[in-house]
């Protein structure tokens, strides 16, 4: 298992960076705020479109890239570090659930449209929370009854994968998003690039999808851990750039602050720690791809390195600037609240070692 | 005496203060200039009667409007005030940091002027020391007074004054001779803030809030007596009132109910089924164990102060535990609220998300945990200083803030 | 409750420190480690007899001072700063124990000999550990069984208090140090001043005293915390000092290395910690002497605000001394293993978290 | 060819190696000088071998004695070698730091005479920088060599050398210039730790053992061609050599079976019952996680190194990253053993309480951590160096380890 980058992983990268850099920097993220609007309609036309990157995980026969985790991150890597607001993640997610079910109906039905981006999809589910909702089967066929949050994109996405109880037990149901009896308000997320729903359903149609329901959200779960490791790992990079620039040209009694180690060795831990985490983000991409079986205690891994650390980085990047750093008008704020929301979504630092543990056979 | 006196306090207190709001109150309150300034007249009115009832003031001399008692009956009557929220914020800086100054440094006319006024509610004040490029190295500022006859005119910008927007004088540290290293040509002023040339901007902060301003000043003249202490000394002034800043913020008592206390954290957690996590649970009582001892070092300083040994640099220590705790309780909190701290679905937790984003804020504003470290280190264990400071070099010869030089820049 | 020393305390202190001082240097438990003895019997016999403070905690009926909890931890703050091996703590659990009981037999007969020094005690119990031991009844008496470890000064107590679970539950029972069927093996300690066996019993006699075990083993473990967290305390505080002190002297790259934020800054944080877990202290010292039912929970509170910042702190000693302060002929080593050491005996921090947190009702 | 090779390195390993030691032999040769001194001649004979069957000096010219190959044939071999525990000890620090800075700043004659004996492990080599009064700050070492005719004269004491008590040669800074600043008045020479005047003494440190020596060097005349490059440019040399060295610690495989790894600790957990706390269950979790990572990050510099991508700096995160594992782990330990890290009453839980007595010690070899992380900040981030360094005042005039200064003490 190669850890480096190949040349196609190489090459996806320069031109998601170069995207990032030309059409989504960060000022766009501050347009959003101001909209109201969850992401930017144009970004997520090119991403999909354009780039691929919605269909990097879908496979050739539904329209997608087939290009694997690996690749993936490697985009996500980028769009993290730009704090990109998109529905990406969501709709990735709901390609990966729908992948490892294998329901040939729901597939033929749902990926075409995820791979191209015309579909926004997304999986009403967090990792450590009791599954919330139940189905139950009438005349006219199935319905859920539950309460939701906070689910990712859930106020946009055209289907819901939703794990309910029923009467045969555990299933996945897929809900249109314009259901009968599905209500979603948007919530005030902590980061303004990550749009969040509760997701209310009383008596709403579903319909039950084929295949494994359990080991589908057991995938969700890994690939959800591969993918925020990415985008923080790409977004505590960012940070450390910012916050050594600012070392290099702020100035306090007479030196550069860089200079002084009490600035220098806090940058020196983050580098170290993004270090670590980077190689722990690029075993896990690989793993995914050739080593299934260690995936997921390679993607806990990665999450555990990143989801922290970044977090840390994060307001220690604010530290580091001082009081311009605390300000509105600094960009600071914007991954210390990423960093904070990314590290509990989806299983926190605790669930995360519990996940880890139990891998490993404790 | 001190028996009779802190009955007294009790009763007046029970009979006039507001007890604590919840915590969702604290949460917007710690935010918001807004409501603090829709409330000046009624804090005006409180403080007043505060006033004329003996609990403002106390350690102060009275021919300066104070009680003239002793540490002992301020510490009964603060110890008797922690129930209450007294609606006196506007006032705290002023009591904390500058009249404390003006006491130790001012003249006797300057005492005589504005001391009284300043207790009792009538003049409000504030600080403005940092500016845009000079924060940890505030001795570095770039805000200038040029003598003018008897009076001196200042130009300049201040960053992160608190209570700008309805302060009626401020104490502002100003440049009065460039050609001196930075802390011989710096002198401290008594400022209008209602003469021309002042404008107070809000600044915005990461919660979204503005709890704090900008401050311009465009050629505004100050007064003849404006001066405090000598000039070209003013730095001996800023030291004391940076040290009264640091205990007045260390000292400070954490209310019971802000978010991201245990008590509140331990009721979250119990709300949402979280006490059942081992790990929580161990969290929860390490802050519980922090915050005590937090609590109880402010105890001890001032147990130690009313024994005669002053807090000195101790100030820094419990800035620097009670940033670290914020830090440590963030952490805790986004363990015991899970994915909800990314998107609250109530006002409990949404209060808990706005304190997260708050929390770095605690560990710049009012020097830096950078900054409160040197204290300790230089000042209580004896260290070296940082090699190769600027003390000696002529400040128009050095470099400040992210400009190539105080002087292309001026 | 007034946290700062009194008058009196402030005498005992003094008297404590010259002793030493003048008695007993750190050269003392160097001389120790080549003999292989467990203490100085001479300092024992001055700090017991001449000082008192073996019968600090005891009352002034059964030859103690009655000095109170706060007074312990007075004199123990400054054998702890100087590493002073001694049977102080070991006696001093058995003699709170025996105060809990009340058992008026066993209290007039061992008492007066462990307040004057003359009888060493231990009460053969790890709070965090099961009860390895079970009483049985015969013709001839009682008698136990079991393996206990590890015993503090279980070598050369004379006698043993054993909690033992016995027909009519549990019990704590006093066993002679050279009772019939009683083996104790001592053990490789890692901190050289705090001498720790393996007891073993074999039908070896005892006597079942009376009173509540269960609240007298409760009351030993929040004494335990407080002694401990008073040496504790007084031993990151000869850290600091010590690295202060070097910090000052020691050169590199044309400055004293305490001019070095790598440096200044790390001492400012022991300092910190140490300040918090004086205060910490202090509280739990008064509130075993004037608030009883609130002493357990400050107990915990000093114990985990000094254990583990006592053994970062002697950690960054060694750090901060570099090389030197690895050899063996530097102090910094005897400081980070008795941190070690004092870390896990009598409940390590995560321990002590759970019985916080049990205390606050969780 | 790559695959060739490494199937020849496969079977001839199996045929010929020792397999991995148990966790209790680690911890005991961790800490003594005196296993590693008997094994010597054994050692060398297994070199030898080793050699001649092309495993030593793989990616070393042919002429001086390696095998010309690439890093490729490297990497496969240590790849393959990980599984075993090579009796090669005593040569690792000579093939890992002298060796590649003779080959890079020596003379010809040089390479010629020394390279392949040091390979085949018929004469051992040590370094010799360190010292009591230069530590972080190697280049204020006080150790003096003084032109006599065409030799040189060695005076001056050297600590932390590891294997200088079985070593024959040794790489030497010593100071040619005291009027030059620090770092221009220095050469670095070979020295024949055989000559008269060389005075080894064993170090004891922490743990009781004494795995690293204290050299003093008394009159100890140098041989006309012991200069490593040209002279008072030894300097340049030495950086080359602790770039080496630190490099060579941090991309160590750390043996799985060190008592302080998550395997051992793993074990013990489940023996002592101790995975039932969610707590050490977490943690164990979380150490599994770390060393995962550094071993991780290894294996990515080497992989970047085979592409082209100098490792550079990145051994100080490496190195720094292991150490702080390191201290993690004793964390660790101590909640799996609880009571019984006190006092062990058996081997495992002796070798770990062995381990953590180490473990301060991998934070100061090798360069402290601080060291690592101006390294880091400076050369990976491209901060400024620390203010008031001492790089341009003549070496006589400094202040140096403890004494007041370089010239009173010499």
């Amino acid at each position: 298992m190669t850890l480096i980058l190949t040349q196609d992983e190489e090459s996806l990268r320069d031109s998601v960076r170069r995207f990032v850099a030309d059409r989504s920097p960060l000022t766009k993220l501050r347009d959003l705020i101001g909209s109201g609007q969850p992401y930017d309609a144009d970004v997520w036309k090119q991403l999909s479109a354009q780039l691929g990157l919605a269909g990097l995980i879908v496979d050739e026969e539904h329209g997608g890239a087939a290009a694997g985790l690996s690749a993936l991150s490697v985009a996500l890597y980028e769009l993290g570090a730009g704090l990109v607001a998109s529905p990406l993640l969501a709709s990735t997610l709901a390609a990966a659930a729908l992948g490892s079910l294998g329901d040939q109906a729901a597939s033929g039905a749902l990926l075409p449209g995820l791979a191209s981006g015309e579909l926004i999809g997304t999986v009403a589910w967090q990792p450590a929370v009791t599954v919330a909702a139940t189905a139950s089967t009438a005349a006219g066929g199935c319905t859920l009854a539950g309460q939701l949050s906070p689910v990712l994109n859930g106020a946009q996405a055209h289907f819901l994968l939703v794990p309910a109880n029923g009467p045969d037990g555990l299933g996945l149901y897929q809900v249109a998003g314009d259901a009968h009896g599905l209500t979603s308000e948007p919530l005030t997320a902590v980061d303004h690039a990550r749009s969040l729903a509760t997701v209310r359903l009383d008596g709403t149609p579903a319909v039950r999808l084929t295949g494994d329901a359990a080991a589908a959200l057991a995938h969700v779960a890994d690939v959800a851990n591969l993918a925020l490791a990415a985008e923080q790992c790409g977004a505590m990079a960012a940070c450390i750039a910012m916050t050594s620039e600012y070392a290099k040209i702020r100035v306090a009694f007479g030196q550069p602050i860089g200079a002084f180690q009490a600035v220098k060795h806090k940058l020196a831990d983050m580098q170290t720690g993004w270090e670590l985490a980077y190689a722990a983000l690029r075993a896990a991409a690989r793993s995914g791809d050739e080593t299934p079986g260690q995936f997921s205690a390679a993607a806990s891994v990665a999450r555990v390195m990143v989801s922290e650390p970044y977090f840390e980085a994060a307001a220690d990047t604010i530290q580091l600037h001082g009081g311009i750093g605390f300000t509105w008008e600094h960009d600071a704020h914007l991954y210390y609240k990423n960093a904070l929301s990314g590290k509990v979504l989806f299983g926190g630092p605790q669930d995360q070692l519990d996940r880890l543990a139990a891998t490993l056979g404790m | 005496m001190t028996d009779d006196f802190r009955e007294r306090a009790r009763s007046w207190l029970a009979a006039n203060a507001p007890r604590r709001s919840s915590s969702e109150d604290d949460a917007e309150s710690a935010g918001s200039a807004e409501r603090v300034r829709t409330g000046i007249a009624e804090q005006q009115e409180f403080q007043a009667r505060l006033y004329d009832a003996g609990f403002v003031g106390i350690t102060w001399p009275k021919e300066y409007g104070g009680q003239g008692l002793t540490n002992a009956e301020q510490i009964a009557f603060s110890a008797e005030a922690r129930e209450y929220e007294l609606p006196v914020g506007a006032f705290v800086i002023g009591i904390g940091m500058p009249g404390p100054t003006i006491l130790e440094c001012g003249n006797e006319q300057q005492k005589k002027r504005y001391l009284p006024k300043m207790l009792r509610g009538e003049e409000i004040w504030c600080q403005l020391f940092s500016e845009p490029g000079a924060g940890s190295d505030v001795a570095s500022l770039q805000a200038s007074a040029v003598r003018d006859g008897d009076t001196w005119v200042l130009n300049g910008q201040k960053v992160w004054t608190s209570g700008a927007q309805y302060s009626d004088f401020g104490a502002v540290l100003a440049r009065t001779d460039p050609a001196q290293p930075k802390h011989k040509g710096i002198s401290m002023f008594i400022v209008d803030m209602h003469a021309p040339g002042v404008t107070v901007r809000p600044l915005r902060v990461a919660t979204g809030h503005a709890p704090f301003n900008e401050v311009f000043f465009d050629n505004v003249r100050l007064a003849p007596d404006a001066l405090i202490g000598e000039e070209n000394r003013g730095w001996d002034a800023a030291v004391v009132m940076l040290r009264n800043e640091r205990i007045a913020i260390g000292t400070m008592t954490q209310p019971r109910s802000s978010p991201l206390a245990y008590d509140s954290l331990r009721k979250l957690a119990d709300r949402l089924g979280r006490a059942g996590d081992q790990g929580v649970r161990r969290e929860l009582a390490s802050l519980y164990a922090r915050e005590q001892s937090v609590h109880l070092l402010g105890q001890l300083i001032r147990e130690d102060a009313m024994a005669g040994r002053f807090p000195g640099p101790r100030g820094s220590v419990i800035k620097l535990a009670g940033a670290e705790l914020g830090r440590y309780a963030t952490q805790v909190a986004a363990d015991v609220l899970g994915p909800q701290v990314a998107a609250a679905d109530s006002d409990d937790v949404r209060a808990v998300q706005i304190s997260i984003v708050a929390v770095p804020g605690g560990a710049i504003a009012g020097g830096t945990n950078e900054i409160q470290r040197n204290i300790i280190g230089e000042r209580m264990l004896g260290l070296a200083k940082d090699p190769g400071v600027d003390r000696n070099t002529p400040f128009n010869q050095l470099r400040v803030g992210t400009q190539r030089s105080a002087k292309e820049s001026s």
